[in-house]
């Protein structure tokens, strides 16, 4: 295992940058947000949740696909060039890995999504183990290890040190890359399995470790499905939710886009945003909306995450615990809640 | 998606000579819809217009830009051209490449750069035109003239002979306005009161016709062809249809002090008063502030004096509602203040007098009856000065901008008139130019000059000074001998400027008429609708238009009357489709729009919207596009848009926004 | 040094005038020819509150450098009162705009009357070379626009 | 908090209203939700502390629709803004029963992560009963203390004051916690060079993620459609595309709601990314006060608000440059 120490930190990130593009935890106006590093970027890698997840690395919130340029009455079509250069992604924690894992599935199969794919192809990660998981994280609810996240290159911070350890070839590229300013350090193993133990020690105190995700899942099917779909407790949870998209804006897993078109006056840029299932024209089409209350949408991003992804995708849930949602919502309704919700309801009637 | 053909007028050479309408017309073939363009010398000519007509025919198109004069000059002509051709005549747009391109850039190719933008704007909005129809209102088949002097008497009649009934209301206690206070006109030098008194008699007799005096506009609401208006109907203190109009109360009246308005305050009259022998109607009306009776409760002589019972001291004010098709403005003029004058003693002197007020005291029903004498001693003047433009053709902002046009001809008047008379009064007038184009006015004026002696002096006074013996001390210049001139006067006399009416801008902003700085109503076009205001149903006549003299007045009078005839024959009118109109999905029923509609054209309903399947019974806006004048304040106030404007939408200013920017 | 560096700064003015007053303002300029920088381009609206702020913000957007709102006189207004909610919205606008750090001589209300063709003129020359000693405008444009 | 749920409770069952709309109890000490209560078994989550700070009027558009009347629990600023919702009859006041809250200033946990404490377990001190000045809070990591005012929402330090404008009934008592100037911070902005304000907005709004909270809680942005989600202004975005359009949306929502917002501080409590949001609008009621008059929206249903009103001697639009 190398490490190198906290305070030589940014010596490592101009290395980094030097050949990469460089995405970590920045701070501004007092919000933690991934950024592109700079040399005067207020850096705060310690910081455990960013405010956003670092989804846009792989998945922009907003992003041109192509233009169309109008001559006289003649259209040209140029697409929009797919990311050719290779950037890392530095200190994502394992719930936004597993995002990364969540959105690979959707966009990486058949058909593949020519830009996703090749940010992944250009990315590489480096994660980074949660030092002080918070009471808002349920990670461990979904089978992810927040003290041994597993990426390209895993780091731990255990004593003013930045352990790191590379886990796959590009891992061992940018390894390779930054070699010189890394030691090498046996010892330094026993240190992150302690840091790991006292992590995990955390992990079991935080207030929602206990949640059970019984009677959801890919084993929600047939009568059991329209049971949960039909469920009254859907009409008691939306009511206070705003329809706003901040849930769906920080969470890692959240994939809905929506393409639009820009008139440039020259012609028309066509372009995909983030769309949210909060959103009254979420899904909205010609004849309407086929989810046309709030009741329907808000139970589509619940469904979506806990019974529809797993069902699709091998039982893999595609929430991941991160908590932010939990943080961020304004009415301070989540995921959490609705899963205790049906809980309560003993195992239906 | 439209098929839109684009015509580019050459105007001539008034927008060929700047700007190459050929490259335009190439230019216009390259925008999204369009599928026909070309140059012609005259768009609007006949064969212009049939070009266009073929065009439409030919490509079959949906929308037409032209691209010519403004559309204040030929908009309607292109669309009804249009519509003549089938298709809706809301579908044609101008850009106006002369009066905002070729007449005010020189370089031609900077000019065609901007016509081709304005053409493409102009193109990006008809792509997103609509077909409009206009609507149909109804329309009041009854006139109002506000003021009841010569313009507003002869306008009355005129529609009252054409089979309309009409209303004057005039403020003053009686009819006759300006005209009546006048002794002779010029140039025929008849006597004022012997053509008027007739032209009054007559309309109050006639049966079409309704005179409200001392009344006034209260409040004006709705719209051409279906006005509102409240008419005050101020307290007079005496019952019209008992007052037999014997004067004995005017006699008897102990208060005596007050300034005669119709003598511009050179004598007195009475608190019961009637302005002048010949008013009409024949009542007099009691001034409250200047009543014993009124002011401390006690006297109440004329009650009792009056056999007929028609003294009602507890009269109150009446407020009439009338609908009315069309409004005549004709508030007339009033003679400038003369504070900012003081050069010529005016405040100092009784003596110096202005021109309204020798027509007082030359009338025989005038303070001095009839006879020339200095007011100050009773004396008869032996030298008389006249000063001209006081106040009128002025740079600074003392006087008025404008001339007051009547002044050199009645001065010319006055000066005859008292060489006439007066053979031993010397007569000298100052002025900058003596202006006469008028039938018979420069003869007028010679007559003047060649037959009666008066002594024209081209130049300026600069001051006039009171002397310690009561004469006034002239001091001046001669123009064209180039020299000082110090003139005793027994009498100055100030051709003072005209202005209008005061109470104008008021009633202006009443009817949404437009008013310019010097408070002259504007007309709709300075040429080819002089009569007419802007706003619709609103008629002008008389000097509230522009300063004139009593034919130009009785010729506008006249002019306003059959514009306003010609509304009125109409049952029906079209109506401007460019109105607001609410998309009721989106509607919240805030009732913020109706807030700033000036027309209260926005009410609200609650009904069972539909949207997309979803049912709700919600309040939303509603306009009634009949009341609707397509101002747009709404759909700005409107935070969620649903509220937009037909023909000038949302969508379609950013749309010619856009072109412009790109 | 660049052929761009060179380029005369050609500002795009977008002017809206109002129907009754400012349009014929403009008209009456033209017919009296008294020229103005060929920069302006008008849009004629019904009137002065006719023009929502969005107009104004979406004109900076495509890359406008000015934009000045003409309307008939306070109290003179076709529709009695438009110019009032146009000069309230319009104060509020600016005042934002100023607020948020954009130079505030890139927005100007004048009121022009049908009469004032010296006026529009004078207004329109005045504007453009405000828009001119502040140079293309950066801080409103969209950047999507600007490749 | 007993009282109220015991009226609550006694006006359910009597039949005055159909339904409650106040706080239920989160699953974190401090993320009490809004919710509905139509049983009386419902009361057992009941809530009401200080960390119920959000803004409940804006239930009420929807509540109004229903069957009955909805109790609603208003506190003294949430008042302002049923009032003006009443203003623009998007509710119903026959169909609302209003019980004033009383208020001791309302706290908000992102001030008190941002002092470092995190992992939290409980907190003490935040119960209304509580007259506490100092929050005692149990976290993963050790015991913690925050002094209640560090803690406290934005709005509350520059309170309207704690008078309710429209009840039906107050229940509880409120505490004075206004220590700030409410416009200091826009002086402040307006002081600054023409640079240094774009940016500072710059930099606060490149943080925008147009998730609409700020919108959505907005109880004057009431609109069915909003203009940013209809095609009415080719205005659609679900992104922010560029730096432009952070701008437009915030400076075209604070304007939509200029002359009404009754600076309740919803947007910026809501605001994922803590964007001084009320900056914005509050700017815009200094402008009005200055200019038009002072105007408080809200403090009673009034016909018409400054934007749609008028006097003739109103100050020219130059005016923004002369005051420079």
């Amino acid at each position: 295992m190398y490490k190198i120490a906290m305070d030589n930190l940014s010596a490592l990130f101009q290395k980094i940058a030097e050949s990469n593009e460089l995405y970590l935890p920045i701070e501004n106006c007092g919000q933690v947000n991934y950024g592109v590093w700079s040399e005067d970027a207020d850096v705060n890698i310690e910081a455990l949740k960013t405010v956003k997840s670092p989804k846009d690395a792989f998945f922009p919130q907003s992003e041109n696909l192509y233009r169309c340029d109008k001559e006289e009455k003649k259209i040209s079509i140029t697409p929009a060039q797919l990311k050719d250069q290779n950037f890392v992604v530095f200190g994502m924690k394992a719930c936004d890995i597993q995002g990364v894992e969540v959105l690979d599935k959707v966009f990486l199969s058949d058909p593949v999504d020519t830009f996703y794919a090749a940010r992944r192809e250009h990315g590489t990660i480096v994660a980074l183990a949660c030092n002080e998981p918070e009471e808002t994280c349920f990670c461990k609810v979904f089978g992810i290890d927040c003290s041994d996240p597993k990426a390209d290159v895993a780091t731990w911070i255990v004593d003013g040190e930045l352990c790191w350890k590379a886990l796959t070839e590009k891992g061992e590229a940018l390894t390779d890359a930054v070699k010189d300013l890394l030691t090498d350090d046996s010892a330094a193993d026993a240190k992150v399995e302690e840091k790991k133990a006292e992590i995990k020690d955390i992990v079991e105190k935080l207030p929602y470790m206990g949640l059970s995700l019984e009677g959801w899942g890919s084993e929600v099917v047939d009568e059991k499905f329209d049971e949960r779909f039909n469920s009254p407790v859907w009409n008691d949870l939306y009511k206070p939710c705003l329809a706003c998209g901040t849930c769906t804006f920080v969470c890692p897993t959240c994939q809905c886009y929506d393409i639009k078109d820009y008139d440039t006056g020259h012609g028309v840029e066509r372009y995909r945003c983030w769309d949210s299932c909060m959103y009254s024209d979420f899904t909205m089409m010609a004849h309407g909306n086929n989810r046309n209350s709030q009741m329907q949408r808000f139970r589509q991003r619940f469904m979506h995450k806990l019974v529809y992804y797993p069902i699709n995708n091998d039982g893999m849930y595609s929430c991941v615990g991160c908590g932010r949602c939990v943080e961020k919502c304004p009415q301070s309704l989540n995921i959490v809640k609705v899963i205790k919700a049906f809980e309560n309801q003993g195992g239906e009637k | 998606m439209q098929r839109i053909g684009v015509f580019v007028c050459h105007c001539g050479s008034n927008i060929a000579a700047t700007v190459d309408v050929k490259k335009v017309a190439e230019w216009a073939l390259k925008e999204p819809g369009v599928v026909h363009a070309e140059d012609y010398p005259y768009m609007c000519s006949e064969a212009g217009q049939s070009k266009i007509q073929a065009a439409i025919k030919e490509k079959n198109l949906t929308g037409v830009v032209v691209c010519s004069c403004s559309p204040r000059m030929h908009e309607t002509t292109f669309r009804e051209a249009a519509e003549r051709a089938g298709i809706n005549p809301y579908m044609v747009e101008i850009a106006n490449i002369r009066e905002h391109c070729s007449w005010i850039h020189k370089d031609m190719e900077e000019a065609t750069k901007k016509a081709v933008i304005l053409m493409r704007a102009a193109v990006a909005k008809v792509n997103l035109n609509t077909p409009l129809k206009p609507g149909e209102s109804r329309v009041t088949k009854r006139a109002l003239v506000i003021g009841g002097g010569i313009a507003g008497i002869q306008t009355a009649l005129d529609i009252a002979e054409a089979g309309y009934k009409v209303d004057i209301v005039e403020k003053t206690p009686s009819i006759g306005g300006r005209m009546s206070q006048l002794d002779k006109t010029f140039p025929t030098l008849d006597c004022s009161a012997c053509i008027l008194t007739p032209k009054m008699v007559e309309v109050n007799k006639h049966e079409n016709v309704n005179i409200y005096t001392y009344s006034e506009v209260e409040k004006v609401s709705g719209f051409v062809g279906d006005f509102t208006v409240d008419i005050r109907k101020k307290a007079r203190s005496v019952d019209m249809d008992k007052c037999t109009g014997c004067g004995v109360c005017q006699e008897k009246c102990p208060s005596k002090k007050t300034p005669s308005e119709f003598n511009r305050a050179l004598n007195t009259r009475t608190a019961i008063y009637t302005p002048f022998a010949q008013a009409i109607p024949n009542v007099p009306v009691i001034d409250r502030e200047a009543c014993i009776k009124f002011k401390t409760g006690k006297c109440g002589i004329c009650e009792k004096v009056c056999q007929a019972g028609a003294i009602k001291y507890d009269q109150e004010d009446e407020i009439i509602t009338e609908k009315y098709g069309a409004i005549v403005v004709a508030t007339g003029f009033d003679m400038i203040k003369l504070d900012n004058y003081d050069e010529y003693a005016y405040s100092q002197s009784k003596d110096v007098i202005t021109s309204l007020e020798l027509e007082r005291i030359m009338n025989a029903a005038g303070p001095t009856k009839g006879h020339l004498e200095r007011l100050s001693d009773g004396k008869a003047p032996k030298e008389m000065v006249f000063i001209q433009c006081v106040g009128s053709r002025c740079s600074d902002d003392r006087g008025k901008s404008y001339c007051s046009k009547i002044c050199c001809m009645y001065t010319a008047k006055h000066a005859m008139l008292i060489r006439d008379k007066y053979p031993d009064v010397n007569v000298t007038v100052f002025y900058i130019d003596v202006r006469t184009p008028g039938k018979n006015f420069d003869e007028f004026y010679r007559r003047a000059v060649e037959d009666y002696g008066v002594n024209y002096i081209k130049g300026q006074v600069g001051k006039v000074i009171p002397q310690p013996d009561g004469k006034l001390l002239v001091r001046g210049v001669d123009l064209i001998d180039n020299k000082q001139i110090l003139k005793e006067a027994d009498m100055v006399v100030l051709a003072a400027a005209i202005e209008p009416n005061k109470d104008v801008r008021k009633i202006a902003t009443m009817l949404t008429a437009s008013i310019d700085t010097n408070n002259f109503l504007t007309e709709a076009h300075a040429k080819l609708r002089p009569v007419e205001s802007p706003t619709a149903g609103i008629f002008l006549s008389g000097v509230c238009q522009g300063p004139k003299d009593i034919p130009e007045t009785v010729s506008q009078a006249g002019a306003a009357a059959v514009k306003a005839i010609g509304l009125l024959a109409k049952d029906k009118l079209m109506t401007n489709p460019c109105t607001a109109k609410p998309d009721e999905l989106m509607c919240n029923g805030c009732s913020q729009c109706a807030n700033v509609c000036p027309y209260g054209a926005i009410s609200y309903e609650v009904k069972e919207i539909n949207d997309h399947g979803v049912r709700e019974t919600r309040r939303v806006a509603s306009v009634n596009s009949a009341l609707c004048q397509g101002c747009g304040a709404c759909t700005v106030t409107c935070p969620s848009g649903a509220m937009d404007l037909q023909g000038f939408s949302n969508r379609q200013i950013l749309a010619e926004v856009d072109a412009i920017c790109r | 040094m660049s052929i761009e560096a060179n380029e005369e700064f050609k500002p795009k003015i977008v002017a809206f005038c109002c129907n009754w007053c400012s349009y014929a303002g403009a008209d009456l300029a033209g017919s009296s020819r008294l020229g103005y920088p060929a920069d302006v381009k008008i849009i004629r609206v019904p009137c002065s509150c006719r023009v929502n702020p969005m107009f104004i913000l979406r004109a900076f957007e495509k890359g406008a450098d000015g934009v000045i709102l003409c309307g008939c006189h306070p109290g003179d207004c076709h529709y009695s009162t438009g110019n009032f909610y146009a000069r309230r919205r319009m104060t509020m606008l600016f005042s934002m705009l100023d607020y948020i750090g954009v130079e505030n001589g890139r927005t100007r209300v004048e009121w022009v009357s049908a009469a004032e063709g010296v006026k529009f003129s004078t207004t329109m020359n005045e504007f453009v070379e405000k828009i001119h000693s502040l140079g293309k405008n950066v801080r409103l444009g969209d950047l999507r626009c600007r490749n | 908090m007993q009282e109220l749920i015991a009226r609550a409770k006694e006006l359910l069952a009597d039949g005055t209203v159909a339904r409650v709309i106040g706080w239920k109890a989160g699953d974190l000490p401090y993320n009490p939700e809004p919710a509905y209560f139509e049983k009386e078994e419902d009361f057992d989550d009941f809530v009401y502390n200080s960390f119920c700070g959000a803004n409940l009027s804006k239930l009420m558009i929807e509540a109004c629709k229903l069957e009955g009347k909805t109790l609603v629990c208003l506190k003294p600023c949430d008042t302002y803004s049923f009032n003006q919702l009443l203003t623009e009859h998007r509710v119903d006041r026959d169909k609302a029963y209003i019980i004033g809250v009383g208020c001791k200033g309302k706290l908000d946990i992102e001030r008190i992560k941002k002092q470092g404490i995190k992992g939290i377990k409980s907190i003490k001190g935040a119960e209304i009963t509580d007259d506490a000045e100092t929050l005692t809070i149990d976290t993963l990591y050790g015991e913690k203390t925050c002094a209640f005012k560090d803690a406290m929402l934005e709005r509350c330090h520059v309170c309207k004051g704690k008078e309710h404008k429209i009840y039906d009934e107050i229940i509880g008592e409120s505490k004075d916690t206004k220590d700030a100037e409410r416009f200091a911070e826009v002086e402040k902005i307006e002081a600054m060079s023409p640079e240094e304000k774009f940016a500072f907005f710059q930099k606060e709004l490149s943080k925008c993620i147009r998730c609409n909270a700020c919108r959505n809680a907005c109880p004057a942005c009431s609109c069915r459609k909003c203009v940013f989600d209809s095609t009415k202004f080719d205005s659609q975005q679900k992104a922010n595309v560029d730096s432009f359009e952070e701008k437009m949306f915030h400076i075209i929502r604070a304007f939509h709601v200029a002359g009404r917002c009754t600076d309740c501080g919803e947007c910026s409590r809501v605001c994922p990314q803590g964007i001084p949001l009320h900056l914005f609008n509050r700017k815009f009621i200094k402008d009005i006060d200055e200019l038009y008059g002072e105007y408080q929206a809200g403090e009673e249903v009034v016909e018409r608000g400054p934007l749609t009103s008028y006097t003739f001697e109103d100050a020219e639009p130059g005016i923004v440059a002369e005051r420079g």
